[in-house]
């Protein structure tokens, strides 16, 4: 299994660095949650990821005031054509965790993993 | 082909024979000083003549920045330093992360580093508390300034108190030592009854356009300070009427000095559900010039009485002392006035059977204290949120920043703190005489650019201009924050983030799973 | 600007200051006493619910990296200001390093926590690079013969021959960012802290709610459903020689009910307080947003009683005058009051200090954060940036 | 029920400030600590010592003077130990009283009357902690009727 997290350099790539990191997360590490593009979503699945994680800060906690909003607006429309292309959205996500919410990065990435194996199953 | 070494940090637990690959032309291991580390890194670099390396450690980005550093002086690429960052992962994910980083590191450019001469001069549009101890720090550091105020005299909101001031410090002698030490000085320009007009140019290198009394005037500057301070509203749905016997607490200085006979004096304070700080210290203020003066019987009606700053709860106890009754209501007293008396009818939440219906001679009302310029602010593209990353006077724009009472409700200390703080980053910002940048760190590509105007539309930091010349869009480096909202939503994809490109992220992700 | 400064304390106000001074390129000597900077503020847990709460604890581990990245600031950790010596503009300060544990060989594999008997290796805070060791616990420090952990340390990071080395620098201009202590709440020993496991203090639900998610804080499966918070505690308080607001208080006791009843829509938060202090930008908005979620009572419980449930004596106002109510969880909100180091400091540092205790700066030694008074962490950043900005004006005019 | 502005009467708590035992009462900031504590509260939620303090504050001067709960207090100085301003609650009570007697709201003898009963409940409550002591190695059940009935001699 793989899941790719895309992570904001200054909030969930430190979150990411508390702690153990399941080995099947690659972590992905971007200068803010605004630079990521759909296109990067849906090549990762192209490329064997079973789940995306797109991790960026708080909608108004953003360096680049609305880089995390625009990275939530990105994920909704790539959950939308995952959707039309037979991709259950749910692997996909989008969730904001601050630089010191280590223990949120880990149960997010434990459920994504957990929802995967009960798909699969 | 780029020459790279893989550098393993004592302690990562990395073989460094697993790292062997066409590119890799020296592995070592390195000491985990940061100062030791940076000196081997950078002779090791110089004697292999590399184009990059592979940091590969334990926390690495704690020493980034210095390594990058180390890198410039001794002539290497510091933005070919690619760190792997082995916190947390088990073999399987060392593995992994290591051949990410050199994805990613295949695909990077080198930096090339720019540096231009900036104004030193510091436009301070605002002549109160905050924009004068703005221009008071900065001549201290040996910065140039201009002040734009627009009213006759500087001062601000200050210079019309007297006496009501809970500091030590005499506004009005305050003000007069901030002029002494400005007026004759031949860096300092102040521009009174003027009003900015427009704002043009990036950090650095702003133009100002002021209208004076004598015609419009333009100045340059690195850097912008707004200082615009606040307004003071009358509480009109609240239904009272300013007159004789009802007044804003805005007028209490001028009223107090005045022996009146008024018998009994009520304060209305949080009309607008919260109220403020600097409304409670004026109230306390006054409540102890009342007594103190006229010797009337003062209640003060509250929601919650607003303790949090250093003077207050010491305030509040003195006039408890004083016999100042305090009342906390829960639903808001009925008013109605008389030519002579004004009747308050309220329920003492603390006696809960007990409704007060007092006569009062004289009620004195909390007005709304509202920052001022937000019609300037917003024309101009300038926005101080409540994201606590631009706490306390930085804006979405670099070199343009928010001071004072147009920022958030502020007491005097508030302000000069807020003057000094900007004055320190200004200085950090401009000390030097120039801005270095990386240049084409995000670039247009000028000719896929189809003028649509998108990222000059979202860009956050107001960095993306259009070039004229060029007929493309244009990032301007010194105002760029690298953040990369403008290359994701390029519609041409003519905008290249060097370090966060495509090819780079794609690389990453091509290393596909197990 | 060729200048060094002395930086005492890694807190919020520390790292503020640091960064403002090497920004301004004067080279600065940040000490912090304990094995990793960060101060309290590292402690705290992100408040956010579905809104970032501006509580700015995610901005620690930022600038703790900042700091590590700027190479005119030099981190001296386990360390402490033994003498200062001279006047403004030539200060000769003493430095004593203990290094027993080299923070930077260790590479937190963990294999020392694995044989300590004691349990007196830990991590600080989340972000500390490196463990530490308690020397409380430790019983090596109490003279006993025990190294096991050295032997096990595969860095050599651990060694208990290594002497504490004294250092000597030259600073022009000295900054006092030493930081509070949080009010001990078992002074007010009929609020039952210290004598019912689930009395806690605002402290200790941030730094357990910063290790799990959800709100099972004691670990036992029994969510607190229904949480009372008690204000003002250590705080407003002439018998407790705190006769002044702590400022923090009523803005983390809300975002932390906030936050519980963010991770667990069912709890019931109930705040005994005085008055709301709403004050700081932004923050006048998330109260009015959570006040209808939580009840309040104004007055202030005079005692606890323990039990199955947690029993609450206290006077409310508006018809609900002397009752009892029963809770599953009791937050004491305790206030800022001065560290106990500060007679020592103003010592050492021939400082004042105020009516309360905390500290006053004087020439060449300033005083940043909550050294100088309560502040919470976005102020105390904010403050040591003033602070040093003022350092470096005072410079300025000295050299200019 | 309404207080009219005349009745009202914004001297009272300067008298009751001048009087010994009342000179820290205005600086109370009705936290409600003492009511919190007060033993009596708790078993009459009648008597609660922040609202008579806010009645001396506003000036109800005769509401309070005249009513009986001034004389409930026990002096057992718990509020006092509570407060964090140092209102001296018990003390605050002593000079109610004492107003209350020197302004005619009761007869003289009606003081040394609470006096007697305190009295005697200190005597009373000696003799069942000692009556309880004596027997403290056995289990106990405390009967406090019989107690009463033995010290009252029926």
């Amino acid at each position: 299994m793989r899941i790719v997290v895309f992570c904001c350099e200054n909030s969930a790539y430190q979150a990411a660095r508390q702690g153990q990191l399941p080995a099947e997360v690659d972590l992905i590490r971007l200068p803010c949650g605004g630079r990521v593009e759909v296109l990067h979503m849906l090549r990762a699945f192209e490329r064997g990821a079973d789940g995306v994680l797109v991790l960026t800060c708080q909608e108004d906690n953003c360096q680049s005031l609305h880089g995390s909003a625009r990275a939530r607006h990105r994920v909704e429309y790539a959950k939308e054509i995952l959707q039309e292309i037979g991709i259950d959205p749910e692997r996909l996500q989008w969730h904001p965790v601050t630089s010191n919410m280590g223990p949120r990065f880990r149960k997010i990435v434990a459920d994504m993993i957990e929802g995967l194996k009960l798909a699969s199953a | 082909m780029a020459r790279w070494g893989a550098f393993i940090c004592d302690g990562a637990g990395v073989d460094a024979a697993s790292l062997a690959g066409e590119e890799v032309v020296v592995t070592t291991t390195l000491p985990s000083q940061p100062g030791d580390l940076a000196c081997k890194l950078v002779g090791i670099g110089t004697r292999y003549n590399l184009d990059g390396g592979i940091l590969i450690g334990v926390v690495p980005e704690l020493v980034e920045d210095l390594l990058k550093d180390s890198l410039r002086q001794a002539g290497l690429d510091p933005f070919r330093l690619v760190l792997v960052d082995l916190r947390g992962r088990d073999a399987e994910g060392k593995d992994r992360e290591i051949k990410a980083a050199f994805a990613r590191a295949r695909h990077l450019e080198p930096a090339a580093w720019a540096k231009s001469e900036v104004e030193q001069r510091a436009l301070i549009i605002g002549g109160g508390a905050a924009g004068l101890q703005t221009a008071l720090s900065l001549r201290q550091l040996g910065l140039p300034v201009l002040i734009v105020e627009g009213e006759q005299n500087l001062g601000g909101r200050l210079g019309r108190l007297d006496g009501l001031f809970p500091y030590d410090e005499d506004p009005k002698g305050w003000i007069q030592s901030a002029l002494e030490a400005l007026q004759d000085d031949p860096e300092v320009e102040i521009l009174t009854a003027s009003n900015p007009l427009a704002l043009e140019g990036q950090v650095g290198d702003f133009t100002l356009t002021v209208q004076t009394p004598g015609g419009p005037v333009t100045r340059r500057g690195g850097a912008v300070v707004l200082a615009l301070g606040s307004e003071v509203r009358w509480p009109a749905e609240s239904g009272l009427e300013p007159g004789p016997r009802v007044v804003g607490l805005s007028r209490l200085d001028e009223l107090t000095r005045f022996r009146l006979h008024h018998k009994k004096v009520a304060f209305l304070l949080d009309l607008d559900e919260l109220g403020s700080r600097v409304g409670t210290l004026s109230a306390l203020r006054g409540a102890l010039r009342i007594k103190d003066n006229w010797g009337s019987e003062v209640h003060i009606l509250c929601r919650h009485l607003k303790v949090d700053g250093k003077p207050l709860e010491s305030m509040y106890r003195k006039a408890r002392d004083m016999g100042v009754v305090f009342f906390k209501y829960e639903e808001f007293p009925k008013v109605t006035e008389t030519g002579e008396k004004v009747f308050l009818q309220f329920q003492d939440p603390d006696l809960e059977y007990v409704v007060v219906d007092e006569a009062y001679d004289l009620l004195v009302v909390e007005e709304e204290i509202l920052p001022a310029g937000e019609v300037l602010t917003e024309a101009w593209g300038i926005s101080q949120p409540a994201n606590v990353r631009l706490y306390p006077v930085e804006t979405n724009r670099k070199g343009i920043y928010m001071v004072g009472c147009c920022r958030d409700e502020m007491d005097f200390p508030g302000a000069i703190q807020d003057g000094t703080v900007a004055a320190g980053e200004i200085y950090e910002l401009l000390g030097q005489g120039a801005l270095v940048y990386e240049e084409d760190m995000v670039k247009v590509q000028t000719e896929k650019c189809v003028f649509c105007l998108t990222c000059v539309r979202i860009c956050p930091h107001g960095a993306a201009e259009i070039d004229l010349v060029q007929e493309a869009a244009f990032i301007n480096p010194a105002a760029c924050q690298a953040c990369g909202m403008c290359a994701a939503d390029c519609p041409a994809q003519a905008i290249v983030y060097k370090a966060y490109d495509n090819t780079g992220i794609m690389a990453q992700l091509e290393l596909g799973g197990r | 600007m060729k200048a060094s400064a002395l930086v005492i304390g890694g807190g919020p106000a520390g790292l503020g200051a640091a960064l403002e001074l090497a920004g301004a390129g004067i080279k600065v000597y940040l000490v912090e006493k304990e094995a990793a900077v960060g101060g309290w503020g590292a402690r705290y847990v992100c408040k956010a619910t579905d809104k970032c709460r501006q509580c700015s604890a995610c901005l620690i581990p930022e600038k703790i990296q900042e700091v590590y990245q700027q190479p005119l600031v030099e981190i001296l950790t386990n360390t402490q200001v033994v003498g200062v010596e001279g006047e403004a503009g030539s200060f000769q300060v003493r430095l004593q390093r203990e290094q027993t544990l080299d923070p930077a060989l260790c590479n937190a594999c963990g294999k020392c926590l694995e044989v300590c008997p004691k349990g007196a290796i830990d991590r600080l805070n989340p972000w500390a690079a490196a463990y530490r060791i308690d020397k409380e616990k430790c019983v090596a420090f109490a003279g006993e013969d025990c190294d096991l952990c050295a032997r096990a340390c595969p860095t050599g990071a651990i060694n208990f021959q290594r002497p504490v080395v004294n250092l000597d620098a030259s600073v022009e201009l000295v900054v006092a960012a030493t930081g509070h202590q949080p009010f001990d709440a078992r002074r007010k020993y009929r609020l039952g802290y210290g004598r019912f496991p689930r009395v806690i203090t605002g402290l200790e639900l941030e730094e357990a709610l910063n290790e799990i998610e959800g709100t099972d804080i004691f670990g036992d499966g029994r969510k607190p459903l229904d949480v009372a918070f008690i204000q003002c505690v250590g705080s407003r308080d002439v018998q407790e020689g705190a006769a002044y607001c702590s400022r923090v208080c009523c803005k983390y006791a809300l975002r932390l009910a906030g936050l519980m009843r963010h991770r667990e829509p069912e709890t019931q938060v109930t705040f005994y307080y005085m008055d709301i202090q709403t004050g700081g930008k932004g923050f006048a908005e998330v109260y009015q947003e959570c006040r209808d979620d939580f009840a309040f009572v104004r007055g202030i419980p005079a005692r606890v009683e323990g039990g199955d449930r947690l029993k609450l004596h206290f006077d409310g106002v508006s018809g609900q005058s002397f009752a009892t109510r029963e809770h599953d969880l009791v937050v004491l909100s305790v206030g800022i009051t001065p560290s106990p180091d500060n007679a020592e400091l103003a010592r050492l540092l021939t400082l004042n200090r105020d009516e309360h205790g905390f500290l006053k700066g004087r020439e060449g030694i300033y005083v940043a954060g909550t050294a100088a008074g309560p502040r919470d962490i976005s102020e105390s950043l904010a403050h040591g940036m003033e602070t040093a900005a003022n350092a470096i004006i005072n410079l300025e005019g000295r050299e200019g | 029920m309404s207080v009219t502005a005349t009745r009202l009467d914004p001297k009272f708590k300067y008298e009751v400030a001048a009087h010994p035992g009342g000179e820290e009462i205005k600086v109370c900031f009705a936290c409600g600590v003492c009511t919190a504590g007060c033993p009596v509260s708790e078993i009459d939620p009648a008597y609660n010592p922040r609202k008579i303090i806010r009645m001396v504050l506003l000036g109800m001067r005769e509401e309070l003077l005249k009513s009986d709960l001034l004389w409930l207090c026990v002096n057992c100085y718990t509020c006092t130990a509570h407060c964090p301003q140092n209102v001296k609650f018990t003390n605050v009570i002593g000079a109610l009283r004492d107003m209350a007697v020197k302004e005619g709201y009761v007869h003289p003898r009606f003081s040394g009357d609470v006096d007697e009963i305190d009295r005697f409940i200190q005597r009373l409550r000696r003799d069942m902690v000692l009556a309880a002591a004596q027997e403290k190695d056995a289990p106990t059940n405390l009967d406090p009727q019989g107690l009463l009935d033995q010290v009252t001699g029926k």
